[in-house]
């Protein structure tokens, strides 16, 4: 377990330096656009994924780049793809809330809240018709939960048991909206009960919690048990996007969950375990930063699609 | 084959494709036993099981995205909006992305969908029952849209749809599913994108698609004793238009009038207007002149329907106004 | 109460008087188009609007001429409404799927499965901004509890605890598709738990029941205490609309619920309890025949609107 | 009054209403304390209190209906779609209820709806966050479309639609929220339906709305140094059209070139030029030329999108090959 845990540290290290370097590039106007940055919620997409099979399909939310790396994309062309270039995984078109990857398995990050939520479910229905034995993920919000689309999948998830798990990344916030004046429920996974399908909220921060949650959930699914839903609790520590002051949320606030960060977690777990060394952890983070480095350069070195071929590829 | 309507020979094309293709599913609401508000889907879920032919909640944007996400990934979805109108509440799926996903992922991604949905006004059916919107379609890059006035045509163009690696809104017409047709052919697939020539004339062009071409076509025929000699063309696709067809006929015949059954303002024939003016302008003798139904939701009460609806006199004062 | 009752197999009787003459003027082609009677489902919207004020607001579903008598419009106008004539309560423009009275605060069937519930809950959002004291009642049926704007709407209420009552006339089908095909919960009243909000199931046949529920929801909404989501169990004896020959339920079926017909079970009772003689019912039964044949009348004596305004009144 | 941005106009417009008018309310996704997306409306709910400015879940169809229902019966909303992208999800509510109500019900009820929504690329945002689908709404009866190029048609036009009894679409542009301009006058009212010369010429007309009014003002000036001298027609209402003024317009210049930051296929454009087609065909000389978005979804690396959106290169390619 604890061997294990050192990768999944690796990876959610690796999502935090990816998505802190995203952040310099905007700040260097290197980066043009909007992003959503997951720093602070790194343990959901990476336990939900190491709780899956690579063959498993998995589809995100606006706040997608860490459910991206943890799904097998590599930060190299994941940046490209942020920086608009031809060796981005959708060519640039796509860009943050667009990128998908389907060899990965990626249905692609989204940039409508709650559009994605769907799409995962028709993949999981596709996966139960065609009998392959796949199991899809659909990462989405707190605020994704009050629109029509969360609501008429999950129903249609339950009415056909389709072997999908709803993953719910509860930060507490839908942009300045606290998710306490936007649902009047003090859980979002009581909402399963609507669908007659098992709802469960944990400990989004806790990577080994999110692992084994989801490795259930997905058993589950995959055995034809049908879906569910898992509320993880988490809190970003950005603003929602690249101009957000978070004049809606206090300091105390984010100081509470700043301590509770995913990474600094499992870093005392292992670390405490004897798992890690000082030293160890040193060398870790050199080496995501040296993979984020060489990220930035192979962005950028990666020209943009010839413009003339801007309006081609709009249809197959 | 035999003649057969046209809601018959939507079903045939339907049933061929699923036979040919066990990826084709069907999607809707109450498409199974009920075989649809139309009965067009009847008969198919006794034969090829409820695991391809699936009644859905009343969910639209819901059930259009899963047949997005469900394309997506290997099958190949064909969903029924029981009614035009209801599809309002699917746009986001398919504008945001069944539309789009194709090129914002940089050509790795297919999504091979059919919209089935039957348009139109003329049954008392009331306003949110008897739209015609898929000017909005044709306004939207990504998916193409064809509108068959024949049962040939429908179940050519069906299969062309369902074979088709991008989605398709297939629009139907109501009030045209019992009209009978010649379907030749059980493997003729009719290729989306051209447009066809239902009548020859040298007067005047009438453009039209869907049930428009029907009245065009009497409306010819009645024409023909004033001795005014129209040319139908029927679009039978909307996007990408046959934009090649439409200005050869123009410069035959130097004038044009085109037929809509929707709503006049910024409907399909303002598209056709404009490729006309834009690149037939030169060979154009007079003014342009679209017939289109009246710029107000359809009243319920049949004999207002009637009025504001297009109609053969309608097209007939039309095309007399030009000449 | 049981005089009171009388009153209300009155207009359950009118209700069902009406429907079963739409449905021969049907037959007869003297209406065209498309109709969903609500015969077997009477006592809902007679109960309901007997616990509410003359002033308070309802909106209903597609399936919406008794919910229209039970707020106070009259048959002839109604009637006219359906025939397409002038007299009707839109001229004949809105027809079965979409007549309104405003002055009578009926917002309006509507021809869009749960396209009146954001409505109806806009309504109450007003009332309670303006403080006009008002509630509103929003209908629709099982099969519209799988819509987004059903979620959206309920959660809306919720969060801002509108003045609104949500009535779901559970008739066990939507169209053709039975609702346990449709939801994979027991008791749709469970989704009232998704907002936060109370949710009961009664007895939709029992007149007094509805009434009962539906003033104790009112009450609650009025003085503040918010929405609550009522799900009424009841049976449409007649197919979906004109063309159904209800071959996705058995006769068995229909025996049982025919059985429980509420006009039939408050006759009984107030047979039962002496308020109603036999000869009162057959005097009653003439006169809501004659009150329809009336409106009949009033309705093909009534013009279209001149077809030369067709076009007009599309802007205010 | 001093010169503001098209932003602040808009901030002013609505809070000049809402003192005016108590019925007028806010509604709309982190609308309060935040000010929205691009901050429009930052301080209302400081001023006007949560009551009035009511920050709403993420449900743009709930709560477009919440809207409709609430102008049905005495308020008077002003909703705010984030990004017009989004309105793919209201549609049903916008199209089958708001703008149709009116006419459904006889005339009983009013729906004194506005709906503003942020439409246009340019920002890198990607396909969901930058599209111009005004012409959707062009073609529905029952709802008004403005699309003002400055800040004081911004201001006077929503205020207009503000005191209108019918839905209004009000479409404010992302790329001029910061544009300043001059607002003399806090009472000036911009009558809705009303185009407006923004320079006269008598070679050709540009015919255009919102942000591409300002490309089509500094294309005029470039061409005008060729010695071509362009009228520019801001149209500023899109439905109803302003008819009379582009025909008007283009019986003088007997050329017109149209701009639009939509789609060419089914775009605004394409109604223009059918109007022109229809009814001012015989004073035309030249076949009329759309400069549009190309039909593809917009995508998001700054450099294809920029190829793919109107330039004032284009418009000025545009126009000189009528010349
Ligand atoms: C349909 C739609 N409505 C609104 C938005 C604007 N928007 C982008 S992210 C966001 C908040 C989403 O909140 P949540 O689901 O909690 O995800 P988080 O940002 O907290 O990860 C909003 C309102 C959008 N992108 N799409
Ligand atoms: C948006 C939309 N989708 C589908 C329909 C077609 N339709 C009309 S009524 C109906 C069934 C509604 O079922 P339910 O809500 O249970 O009401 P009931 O008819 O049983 O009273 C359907 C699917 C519609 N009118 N609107
Ligand atoms: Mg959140
Ligand atoms: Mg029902």
């Amino acid at each position: 377990m604890a061997c294990e845990e050192l990768g999944y540290l690796r990876l959610m290290k690796l999502i935090r330096a990816f998505e802190e370097r995203v952040d310099r590039l905007f700040v260097e106007a290197r980066i043009h656009g909007t992003t959503h940055l997951c720093i602070g919620q790194e343990a959901i997409p990476v336990g939900a994924c190491a709780a899956i099979r690579p063959s498993d399909l998995a589809s995100g939310s606006h706040r997608g780049h860490g459910l991206a790396l943890a799904k097998g994309l590599v930060p190299n062309r994941l940046m490209a793809e942020l920086l608009g270039r031809r060796d981005g995984y959708c060519q640039g078109k796509g860009g943050t809330q667009h990128v998908a990857s389907l060899e990965h398995g990626f249905l692609g990050t989204n940039g409508i809240t709650g559009g994605g939520i769907p799409i995962a479910t028709g993949a999981a229905l596709a996966a139960k018709l065609r009998r392959t034995g796949q199991v899809v993920l659909s990462f989405f919000g707190d605020g994704a939960t009050n629109q029509g689309t969360f609501h008429e999948s999950l129903n249609m998830a339950a009415i056909w048991r389709l072997p999908v798990v709803y993953v719910c990344e509860n930060n507490l916030y839908a942009m300045s909206t606290a998710i306490r004046d936007a649902a009047a429920v003090e859980r979002l996974a009581v909402r399963a009960t609507a669908y007659g399908m098992p709802g469960a909220t944990i400990d989004g921060n806790d990577v080994l919690e999110v692992r084994e949650a989801v490795a259930r959930a997905a058993d589950r699914a995959r055995s034809g048990g049908g879906p569910c839903l898992l509320e993880c609790t988490t809190y970003r520590h950005h603003g929602h996007s690249k101009s957000d002051a978070r004049e809606y949320r206090t300091r105390e606030e984010e100081e509470c969950w700043l301590a509770l960060d995913p990474i600094l977690r499992s870093e005392r777990r292992l670390l405490g375990a004897g798992e890690l060394t000082p030293e160890a952890l040193k060398r870790l983070d050199a080496e995501v930063s040296a993979e984020v480095d060489a990220a930035v350069d192979f962005a950028e070195a990666s020209p943009p699609l010839d413009p003339g071929l801007a309006a081609e590829g709009v249809f197959a | 084959m035999p003649q057969m309507s046209y809601a018959e020979a939507i079903r045939r094309a339907l049933a061929e494709e699923m036979e040919r293709d066990e990826r084709v599913v069907l999607l809707g609401e109450d498409i199974g036993l009920y075989g649809g508000a139309f009965r067009v889907t009847r008969g198919l879920i006794q034969r090829f099981g409820p695991e391809r032919v699936l009644n859905t909640p009343i969910s639209e944007n819901g059930f259009v995205g899963v047949a997005v996400g469900a394309a997506l990934v290997g099958l190949r979805p064909v969903v029924e909006i029981m009614f035009m109108d209801f599809i309002a509440l699917a746009m986001d799926q398919i504008v945001n992305h069944a539309a789009k996903l194709h090129y914002i992922y940089g050509g790795q991604a297919r999504v091979p969908l059919v919209i089935r949905t039957p348009a139109g006004a003329g049954r008392g059916y009331g306003a949110s029952h008897s739209q015609s919107l898929e000017a909005w379609f044709v306004h939207v890059p990504g998916i193409k849209v064809v509108a068959p006035s024949t049962p040939r045509d429908a179940h050519g163009l069906l299969k062309a749809a369902i074979r088709d690696d991008n989605p398709v809104l297939f629009v139907e017409s109501k009030l045209l599913y019992g009209a009978k047709g010649d379907v030749p052919d059980p493997d003729e697939v009719c290729p989306i994108g051209r447009a066809a020539v239902a009548r020859q004339g040298e007067d005047v062009t009438l453009i039209a698609y869907s049930r428009m071409t029907v009245l065009a076509l009497e409306a010819a025929a009645r024409l023909e004793e004033h001795g005014i000699r129209c040319e139908v063309l029927d679009l039978r696709t909307l996007a990408p238009l046959d934009e090649e067809a439409i200005l050869a006929s123009v410069a035959r015949t130097a004038r044009a009038v085109i037929i809509e059954e929707d709503t006049r303002r910024g409907g399909v024939g303002a598209e056709v207007a404009a490729v006309i003016a834009e690149r037939g302008f030169r060979g154009l003798d007079s003014p342009l002149r679209r017939v289109a139904c009246a710029d107000c939701p359809i009243p319920c009460s049949p004999t207002l329907e009637e009025a504001i609806l297009p109609s053969v006199d309608k097209i007939v004062v039309a095309v007399e106004s030009l000449i």
